[in-house]
């Protein structure tokens, strides 16, 4: 059978070649290069349909780009993981397109570029590739962050470039490293050398590195601080598509080197420890917050901790538990953004907000339960899926974990229902309750309807999930997939060098 | 389709009427013959649980990560939800006229009623584990929005109640998945046999988890803070169901772990060295000082239904240390008392619901006298009372009886003590409650008060007369009993419609009450037939050391009515509880203070350079090369 | 040393209660009359005293019943409130105040009571007979069973009185508390002389009067009228202006 | 503790030790360790993108250091013949990306500090954090400001809280 | 069987009125005796009695203050009939210890609702009084039924009279468990309501309490329950601790033996507070009958 692998750099190029062109299309016609943008990303939001079908048919596909063999040329891997969130950055790029008709064509530009960059970083199998994929992102999501350029959105932007331009530098040194230690950069490759080059000393500082440096997309502490005060500054749509969608694929990032390059139980300890500062800190921040938008924030922080943690856990189980608590993080938090957008200022304020739009109140508390973790919503079986996954690795560390993580939930209600019973609280006498746009209402009300859909078909997405995990985790099916002629001596190594590993991790 | 489905569709469609219908008059009146309906099926489910002793499983199940989830209600839930439906018929029945007319939110109560039994529904015919999780959060989350209803008071005490049942979720869950950890399913069986197999810091872990976990709706000491500000801010019939059944949703959930799952035997084999105590002795010691405790400071409230609502803490001891003793005679005792206190505090928290529809007040310094006024009311508040500080011929003191006579044959004297202080604390307390109100000097701005109207006093009479006949009757409780004692797997107890006969000292409540009316009717014959005869005089007709007695003076003793004992124990309330809850919300405030002062973008580098520090050093240290 | 109060009381001239007054329904019938006499005895044998302790008098009390002269032995006992007592002992002079609370304490008292005027302030004033402040004669505003004439009458003196009371009542013939349904309007008006036309007492003598059957022909007249005016007893209604506390000493002449 | 010089994978490169391979690797690090200490110490917002400018050069630094061969030829291909021993040619070329990446993210960042300082007046890393916080608080339609408790104690933020009556305060709540 | 019952029912409450009274008038005369006086004549208690209900004027303070009445004496007489006496102890086996314990907080109850009722602050004050003091008493007096019930490994009262008197003087309560046998005469003592436990009644101060507004026939019913409880306390203490009643000779004895020391012991003493009442009742009988159930729990 066919497979379309000549497909996958579609969903890369056509954007990126578009935002190139559009400037120049925009001198002959401004709307024409809008509406060109919107339908690039629709296209390339096809191809990803496509796919899809396809990988969930038969499996990973493998493009080597410029017919270089893996590990020479640059590869593109897809596999469930990569293509569900690959839809879903394009899907939410539609959804939350940041830039209005009426606005500069800049602002479309770098949306479509945020699209085309994000999709490589979706799909890129090259750790130097996935740099270059993160820098663009990073350019385009500074550039929307800056909006139209009040001072205070430029000083964000710029705060927030500075965080981030440290991280990829970080980034840059760790795969400098890697690179020295492995001599490739392919991550197949990679994957198949880092049981013997990569488990020392230069390894984990190599690991380190990158962390922290694709950990500042990915909202992990300590490089996350730019996120309370860019989410609060930025306008919502450029909120939901960060916090939704961008730091879903920093994350998944993060993932993928954990589980090729650094089987090892030392680079999981270190994400672990990431992941449970992270979710103290967004949880315990967001206890207090003034306003919605801050809680939300702190909440986002503290959400991708959480994941920080499920990956941080080998086996299959923790990819899902990961990927369950990403995906409904990714639906659940836009719409959040989405509401927070109108019901600005402190939370006090917001009393009589309930009887101004019930709707938008009764879609928050929906989306306040799942996130909370409610069975049966799809948030707690996220959660569920975590801590049954922790379980199963008791050591010290990973049960302080689950302690964080169950307290943690305590400490989301505690903050979200706060706001909640603000919302229905009683307005002061002479103000009415905060109105509501009617499109972030049904943006809000879409995401809400959609989680009611996956709460519906609660077994059947877990399963999918299980499926994606699975192939995720498995580091020798990723060798084998990108290198087939050197799948059997790759494997043939990595159960030796697993076997090195374990013994010298034995103290 | 099974009588179960038909229990689950009926109780939702009734939600769904209500939510249709609930706004319009008759709204309550559908209602509470539709929970009739409800309480028929639940009847007709009885002979099918006593012929098999099995369960009915209901046909609705679903599969999920590997686990199937299904629902199938055996004796022990189909006991309390007799209770929890026919809590909710009174409920409804006593707000189907006048008092839910001027409700301004009647629709949501009448829904969120019906929700509400929904969700416990579910939770008592959890098959497995993660059944008796999701109803757990079902109910929780119900009650939640039972309680905040109204906003203000009332939604800061039920968010505060949010809090602690989430945080008892979450170490059921912890509970929960330890044990699925080593079960083969979520299975009770699977997980007894896992259980029993657990080394022993685990099973104590898994104890101490489930025990702190579903106390918290239990109100067991210290996770009861919650309770009575969240019971007694609900509208006064929503109050009377939760007071009555949605606390005792913890002891069920209890009940299935603690003796189904885990087993008394696997409790009292886990002992604390050096203190003579196994786990079921401290859980037992736990519910009898949240008995003590819970009633003392019972005794020291000025509200009418917070005063309820805290004894309602306390009772619940009583029905933990019946369960927990698991010889026949104290399951029985314990469940009994779960039914009895439904009966009677539901009868009082409507009398005084229908205080408050009537005075607007339940302050219980600004009430008095209400006697001459609202007589019907003090009837069920009388018998309610008597029923509550478990003097006969109510049903509180049966099961009582039996909960002590199963102290003492289970040897535990100071157990049994402590029981008997709380019933002293209780009458104490009680007798405040009814003299506050009811009795002594009527206030002026109470002169025209009338008695509430009959849709109110009926549904409260009758569990009046319900909670003396099965006072006298018991048997007839007991053999609801007997369906939940064979589903626990306890031995039945034997009993006849007097009580029990046991060698040790039996009780037949037939000769105690017949013994008790023929008394009064002597003592009514030596009142009233000799002697001359008496004339009602007018309140201000009193002694008061020679003094004039007239409206604008409050001579009505009620304020800080106990004071010799509160010198006594008065520096004891402490409040520590409260005040270690208060400097936890200080320290989390504190906490994410200083976590927000974090979040700054300006010291990232500085963050950065830590990290990369702390992370190389960790990383030389723990990887172990040179 | 005791006197019989009906021969100085103004109102017997007016009303002859033993030959003048219709016989109660229980004593018509026989058993009735069995039962009544038995009660009288009874009640003579058991009696609680009320001591108002007004003045000096008191003193003379502990003697009486402790060890030296011991009441009990005749079933003579203190009682502290006047709805248990039987006696209502006033042992000295009685100011306008002091009044008040006197009056209030007898129609607290259950019937058959008793009172006994003690010491000379009693009957005539004693010692204080040209005070502005206190009462002269203490049957005018409350029927009076017996004085006990000196200042200070000695414990013996008590005694007696209690012996002579013991026998009065045995005989049927203390009945100086009947006197007061029948003739409350007489004794209303010498109190509304002293305290004001809104003098009133919590309660109410006239019902009870006719709840017991007790009425007689001075029970009502112009006072008790001018009482309806002032004093509501009734329990459903609120009294429109219902007297302030301290309002009855505003009135005070 | 022995510090960890010369570095696992430099002694493992560098067959012998070269001064120069030394002294890209020390040059390197310096340059990464004197940017951060800007970054760290600055809080004028053109002296942390310089910082910022020494880190991104320091790293690339390293990157050629990490392709360095101390007895190696350039890696240019004259006709079919190959030199024996080669400069690893990849790290050059990631260089060259790397520093295209670093002009334009650097041309970004000065371009939005010079918006920033038309709109603030000032380059102050913490007063521009104050001023957007202030700017973000006045886009919440007038409402006062709604982070009182970044600059407060909590205390004195508990109670501008508690004069706000009716709405559930959190410590009253739990 | 049942017919018998019936007879208890009404023969037990007689003869318990009698006993009771003469009881009384024991009490009034031996208190006489220490005083130096002679004391009431011996039908005195019944003249008292008759006299109040030959009241012409009764106040009346609405229904509740005449059912409190009816449940006072109601209860009080219950209790009477689940004491076994000799020869009727058959309702006894209907009930048992710990039911008698409750039975006997009824009449308390019932006067408590009557008083408030009578809206009278005194009364109210009294109540209060009354009800604090039964909390102080009934711990130690648990203590002591809880220590007996342990003992004799039953709480039926005709068997726990058939185990004492299996041995003579020698397995009397009081002589096996002379610790609780302390505590629990300190605790009926103070059950009876007298002096120094009789802050509730404090008659100088609120008037005698809860008898405050208390007259007539209401006042004769209270005399009748106040014989009715001499009898039940005494006689509780009898079967108790020492050994019931053989024949009724024995068991009058014994009776009177117990409410005379009772009684006598009252004449001795002032007046406690209520907060001293409790610290002395949570202190000492407390403590001693503590002891006596460790002792008991030993064995």
């Amino acid at each position: 059978m066919a497979r379309s692998s000549e497909l996958l750099v579609l969903p890369i190029a056509l954007p990126i070649a578009a935002a190139f062109l559009m400037p120049v299309v925009a001198n002959v016609q401004a709307s024409l290069a809008r509406w060109l943008g919107i339908a690039v990303v629709v296209a390339a939001l096809g191809v990803a349909a496509m796919l899809a079908v396809d990988i969930a048919q038969s499996g990973p596909l493998v493009a080597a780009l410029g017919g270089f063999a893996p590990p020479l040329g640059i590869t593109l891997y897809a596999d469930g993981i990569s293509i569900t969130l690959l839809i879903a950055l394009l899907a939410g790029g539609l959804l939350f397109w940041a830039a209005s008709p009426g606005d500069n064509v800049r602002s479309h530009v770098l949306m479509v570029l945020l699209m085309g960059a994000g999709s490589g970083l979706a799909l890129s199998g090259d750790l130097f590739n996935l740099f270059v994929f993160y820098e663009i992102t990073a350019v385009a999501s500074y550039g929307l962050v800056a909006g139209r350029g009040s001072g205070a959105e430029a000083g964000a932007a710029l705060r927030y470039l500075i965080v981030g331009t440290l991280g990829s530098s970080l980034a840059l040194l760790g795969i400098a490293l890697v690179y020295a230690s492995t001599g490739t950069l392919n991550l197949a490759d990679i994957a198949r050398l880092a049981p013997e080059r990569l488990a020392g000393v230069t390894g984990m500082a190599a690991f380190l590195l990158l962390v922290l440096g694709f950990g500042v997309k990915a909202e992990l502490t300590p490089v996350n601080t730019w996120v309370p005060e860019v989410y609060a500054t930025a306008s919502a749509r450029v909120a939901s598509l960060l916090a939704g969608i961008v730091s879903k694929l920093a994350i998944v990032i993060v993932m993928r080197i954990v589980v090729l390059a650094f089987p090892g139980e030392q680079a999981r300890e270190l994400l672990l420890v990431l992941g449970i500062a992270g979710v103290v800190a967004g949880e315990f921040a967001a206890l207090g917050s003034a306003t919605l938008i801050q809680a939300l924030s702190y909440s986002s922080v503290s959400q991708l901790g959480l994941v920080a943690i499920a990956f941080a856990i080998s086996g299959t189980a923790g990819v899902a538990a990961g990927l369950a608590l990403a995906l409904h993080h990714a639906l659940v938090k836009p719409a959040f953004f989405m509401l927070a957008a109108n019901w600005r200022g402190p939370i006090d304020g917001l009393a009589g907000a309930a009887k101004a739009t019930p709707v938008a109140a009764a879609v928050f508390v929906f989306l306040a339960l799942s996130i909370v973790g409610v069975p049966p919503l799809p948030g707690f079986w996220a959660k569920y899926l975590l801590v049954t996954a922790a379980l199963a690795k008791a050591s010290p560390l990973v049960l302080l974990a689950i302690a964080v993580v169950l307290a943690a939930v305590v400490v989301e209600a505690a903050y979200m229902f706060r706001i909640a019973v603000a919302l229905y609280g009683q307005p002061a006498p002479e103000r009415s309750g905060p109105a509501i746009l009617r499109g972030d209402l049904a943006r809000a009300t879409l995401l809400a309807a959609g989680l009611a859909v996956v709460t519906l078909t609660a077994p059947a997405v877990l399963d999918a999930i299980h499926r994606m995990a699975a192939v995720a985790s498995d580091r020798d099916a990723y060798i084998a997939h990108v290198l087939p002629e050197r799948g059997a001596r790759a494997a043939l190594s990595v159960s030796v060098g697993v076997d090195q590993r374990t013994e010298r991790s034995i103290p | 389709m099974s009588l179960l489905d038909i229990l689950f569709l009926g109780a939702l469609a009734v939600a769904l009427a209500m939510a249709l219908l609930g706004g319009t008059r008759p709204a309550g009146v559908i209602a509470t013959l539709s929970y009739a309906a409800l309480l028929a099926v639940l009847a007709l489910m009885e002979p099918l649980l006593a012929q098999s002793n099995a369960a009915i499983a209901s046909s609705v199940k679903f599969q999920i990560i590997g686990e199937e989830i299904g629902w199938s209600m055996n004796g022990l839930g189909w006991f309390f939800a007799l209770i929890t439906v026919a809590a909710a018929l009174f409920a409804s029945w006593f707000s189907s006229g006048q008092w839910g007319a001027v409700q301004y939110d009647m629709r949501r109560q009448h829904v969120l009623l019906a929700v509400n039994v929904f969700a416990m529904l579910v939770l008592l015919s959890s098959q497995d584990l993660l059944g008796l999780f999701i109803g757990w959060e079902l109910v929780s989350w119900a009650s939640f929005a039972m309680m905040t209803q109204r906003g203000g008071a009332a939604a800061r005490a039920a968010y505060r109640y949010i809090l602690y049942a989430l945080a008892g979720a979450m170490a059921v869950l912890a509970a929960i998945v330890i044990i699925r950890a080593h079960a083969a399913s979520f299975n009770f069986a699977d997980a007894r046999m896992a259980v029993a197999a657990l080394p022993s810091a685990t099973k104590w872990t898994v104890v101490a988890l489930l025990t702190a976990g579903f106390g918290v709706k239990m109100g067991l000491l210290p996770f009861h803070l919650w309770q009575a500000p969240a019971y007694s801010e609900t509208p006064g019939a929503s109050s009377a169901f939760l007071n009555a059944i949605s606390a005792r949703m913890g002891l069920y959930a209890l009940i299935v772990t603690l003796l189904q799952v885990i087993g008394t035997d696997v409790l009292t084999n886990l002992s604390v060295q050096f203190i003579w105590l196994d786990a079921r002795d401290i859980i037992m010691w736990l519910a009898a000082v949240t008995m003590v405790v819970a009633t003392f400071i019972a005794l020291m409230q000025t509200d009418a239904r917070l005063l309820l609502t805290w004894h309602g803490i306390g009772q619940g001891g009583y029905m933990l240390l019946g369960v927990l003793i698991a010889s026949p005679l104290g399951t029985a005792g314990g469940l009994m008392h779960v039914m009895n206190y439904g009966i009677y505090q539901a009868a009082l928290i409507l009398s005084v619901a229908s205080v408050m529809h009537r005075t607007g007040t339940s302050d219980l310094d600004r009430l008095g006298g209400l006697i001459t006024r609202m007589p019907l009311s003090y009837v069920t508040m009388l018998m309610g009372i008597i029923g509550l500080a478990g003097l006969p011929p109510m049903n509180g003191f049966v099961s009582k009886w039996m909960i002590y006579k199963s102290l003492l044959e289970g040897r535990e004297p100071l157990l049994l003590a402590l029981a008997f202080v709380t019933t002293l604390g209780t009458i104490l307390s009680v007798y405040k409650l009814i003299h506050n109100i009811f009795l002594g000097q009527l206030r002026q701005e109470h002169w025209e008060i009338r008695e509430a109207p009959l849709s109110m006093t009926v549904p409260m009479l009758l569990l009046g007369a319900i909670c003396f006949v099965t006072g006298a009757m018991p048997g007839l409780t007991l053999q609801l009993v007997d369906r939940a004692q064979a589903a626990i797997g306890v031995p039945l107890l034997a009993h006849h419609l007097g009580g029990v006969t046991l060698a040790t000292g039996s009780l037949n409540m037939l000769w105690v009450v017949g013994t008790m009316l023929a008394m009064m009717g002597m003592g009514a014959v030596i009142f009233y037939l000799l002697g001359g005869r008496h004339r009602a005089v007018h309140q201000y007709d009193n002694y008061a050391g020679g003094h004039f007695l007239s409206a604008d003076l409050r001579y009505h003793f009620s304020h800080e009515f106990y004071p010799g004992l509160a010198r006594v124990i008065g520096p004891w309330y402490r409040g520590w509880i409260v005040r270690a809850e208060a400097s936890l919300i200080r320290l989390s405030d504190i906490i994410g203070h200083a976590w927000r002062g974090s979040f700054d973008a300006g010291i990232t580098p500085l963050y950065v350079m830590a990290a990369l520090v702390a992370g190389l050093l960790w990383v030389r240290s723990a990887g172990g090369l040179p | 040393m005791s006197e019989n109060a009906g021969s100085r009381n103004p109102l017997q001239l007016r009303d002859q209660p033993e030959t003048c007054r219709t016989a109660d329904a229980e004593e018509r019938s026989a058993w009735q009359r069995v039962i009544g006499r038995f009660a009288d005895n009874c009640r003579a044998r058991s009696l609680f005293v009320l001591h108002y302790c007004t003045g000096c008098g008191a003193i003379e009390l502990p003697p009486t019943i402790t060890s030296r002269f011991d009441m009990e032995r005749v079933g003579v006992s203190p009682m502290v409130t006047p709805r248990q007592a039987d006696i209502l002992l006033i042992t000295g002079y009685v100011a306008l105040k002091t009044l008040k609370r006197v009056i209030l304490s007898y129609e607290q008292m259950q019937a058959p009571k008793y009172v006994i005027g003690f010491g000379s302030c009693t009957i005539n004033g004693g010692m204080y007979w040209n005070s502005y402040a206190t009462i002269k004669q203490l049957d005018q505003y409350i029927p009076t069973d017996l004085f006990i004439a000196g200042c200070m009458p000695r414990p013996e003196a008590v005694q007696e009185v209690f012996l002579e009371l013991m026998r009065m009542i045995d005989a049927g013939k203390a009945n100086a508390w009947r006197d007061y349904y029948r003739n409350y309007d007489h004794y209303l008006a010498n109190q509304q002389a002293l305290f004001g036309p809104q003098w009133h007492t919590p309660t109410d003598i006239v019902a009870e009067a006719k709840h017991y059957g007790l009425m007689g022909p001075g029970t009502t007249g112009p006072h008790t009228r001018l009482l309806d005016q002032h004093a509501e007893w009734a329990l459903d209604r609120i009294p429109e202006d219902y007297p302030e506390r301290g309002e009855n000493e505003r009135s005070e002449r | 503790m022995t510090l960890p010089w010369p570095p696992e994978f430099i002694s493992a490169n560098l067959s012998e030790a070269s001064l120069l391979g030394h002294a890209m690797i020390a040059g390197a690090v310096g340059l990464i360790v004197i940017g951060l200490y800007a970054m760290v110490v600055e809080r004028n917002l053109a002296r942390i993108i310089l910082g910022l400018a020494l880190i991104g050069s320091g790293v690339n630094l390293f990157l050629v250091a990490v392709g360095y061969r101390a007895d190696a030829a350039a890696p240019i291909l004259a006709g079919s013949m190959a030199p024996t021993a080669m400069v690893d040619p990849l790290p050059q070329a990631l260089v060259l990306t790397s520093i295209v990446i670093d002009v334009g993210v650097l041309a970004l960042a000065l371009a939005l500090a010079i918006r920033v300082h038309e709109a603030f007046g000032t380059l102050d890393t913490r007063e521009v954090q104050r001023l957007i916080a202030k700017a973000a608080a006045e886009n919440d339609r007038g409402s006062p400001p709604h982070r009182p408790d970044q600059h407060v104690s909590p205390s004195v933020a508990r109670k501008e809280r508690e004069k706000r009556a009716d709405i559930p305060r959190l410590e009253e709540l739990m | 069987m049942t017919l018998s019952l019936l007879a208890e029912l009404i023969v037990m409450p007689l003869i318990a009125f009698v006993v009771g009274l003469a009881l009384v008038l024991m009490m009034r005369r031996v208190r006489a005796r220490i005083e130096r006086r002679i004391g009431p004549p011996l039908l005195q208690p019944v003249y008292d009695i008759v006299k109040l209900y030959a009241k012409r004027t009764q106040v009346s303070h609405g229904i509740m203050h005449d059912l409190a009445i009816v449940m006072l004496l109601g209860g009080i007489t219950t209790s009477v009939c689940f004491l076994p006496v000799p020869g009727l102890e058959g309702l006894a086996r209907q009930g048992d210890l710990l039911t008698l314990v409750y039975l006997m907080m009824v009449p308390m109850l019932g006067l408590a609702l009557g008083v408030g009722s009578c809206a009278n602050p005194n009364g109210s004050i009294g109540i209060s009084r009354a009800l604090t003091a039964m909390l102080a008493y009934d711990v130690p007096f648990v203590f002591v039924v809880i220590g007996l019930a342990v003992a004799y490994g039953t709480t039926s009262l005709p068997e726990i009279i058939a185990h004492q008197q299996s041995g003579g003087i020698a397995t009397w309560g009081a002589a096996e468990m002379p610790l609780l046998a302390i505590a629990g005469f300190i605790a009926m003592h103070a059950m009876l309501g007298k002096e120094p436990f009789e802050i509730y009644v404090a008659p100088a101060e609120i008037a005698t309490g809860p008898m405050a507004e208390m007259s007539g026939k209401y006042m004769g019913a209270l005399f009748v329950m106040q014989s009715f409880q001499l009898y039940t306390i005494g006689a509780l203490y009898v079967t108790m601790f020492l050994g019931g009643g053989e024949n009724w000779l024995t068991f009058l004895m014994k009776l009177f033996a117990v409410v005379f020391v009772s009684v006598a012991l009252t004449n001795v003493y002032g007046r406690y507070k209520t907060d001293k009442v409790i610290r002395f009742m949570w202190t000492w009988p407390t403590g001693i009958a503590l002891a006596g159930l460790a002792l008991v729990m030993m064995h």
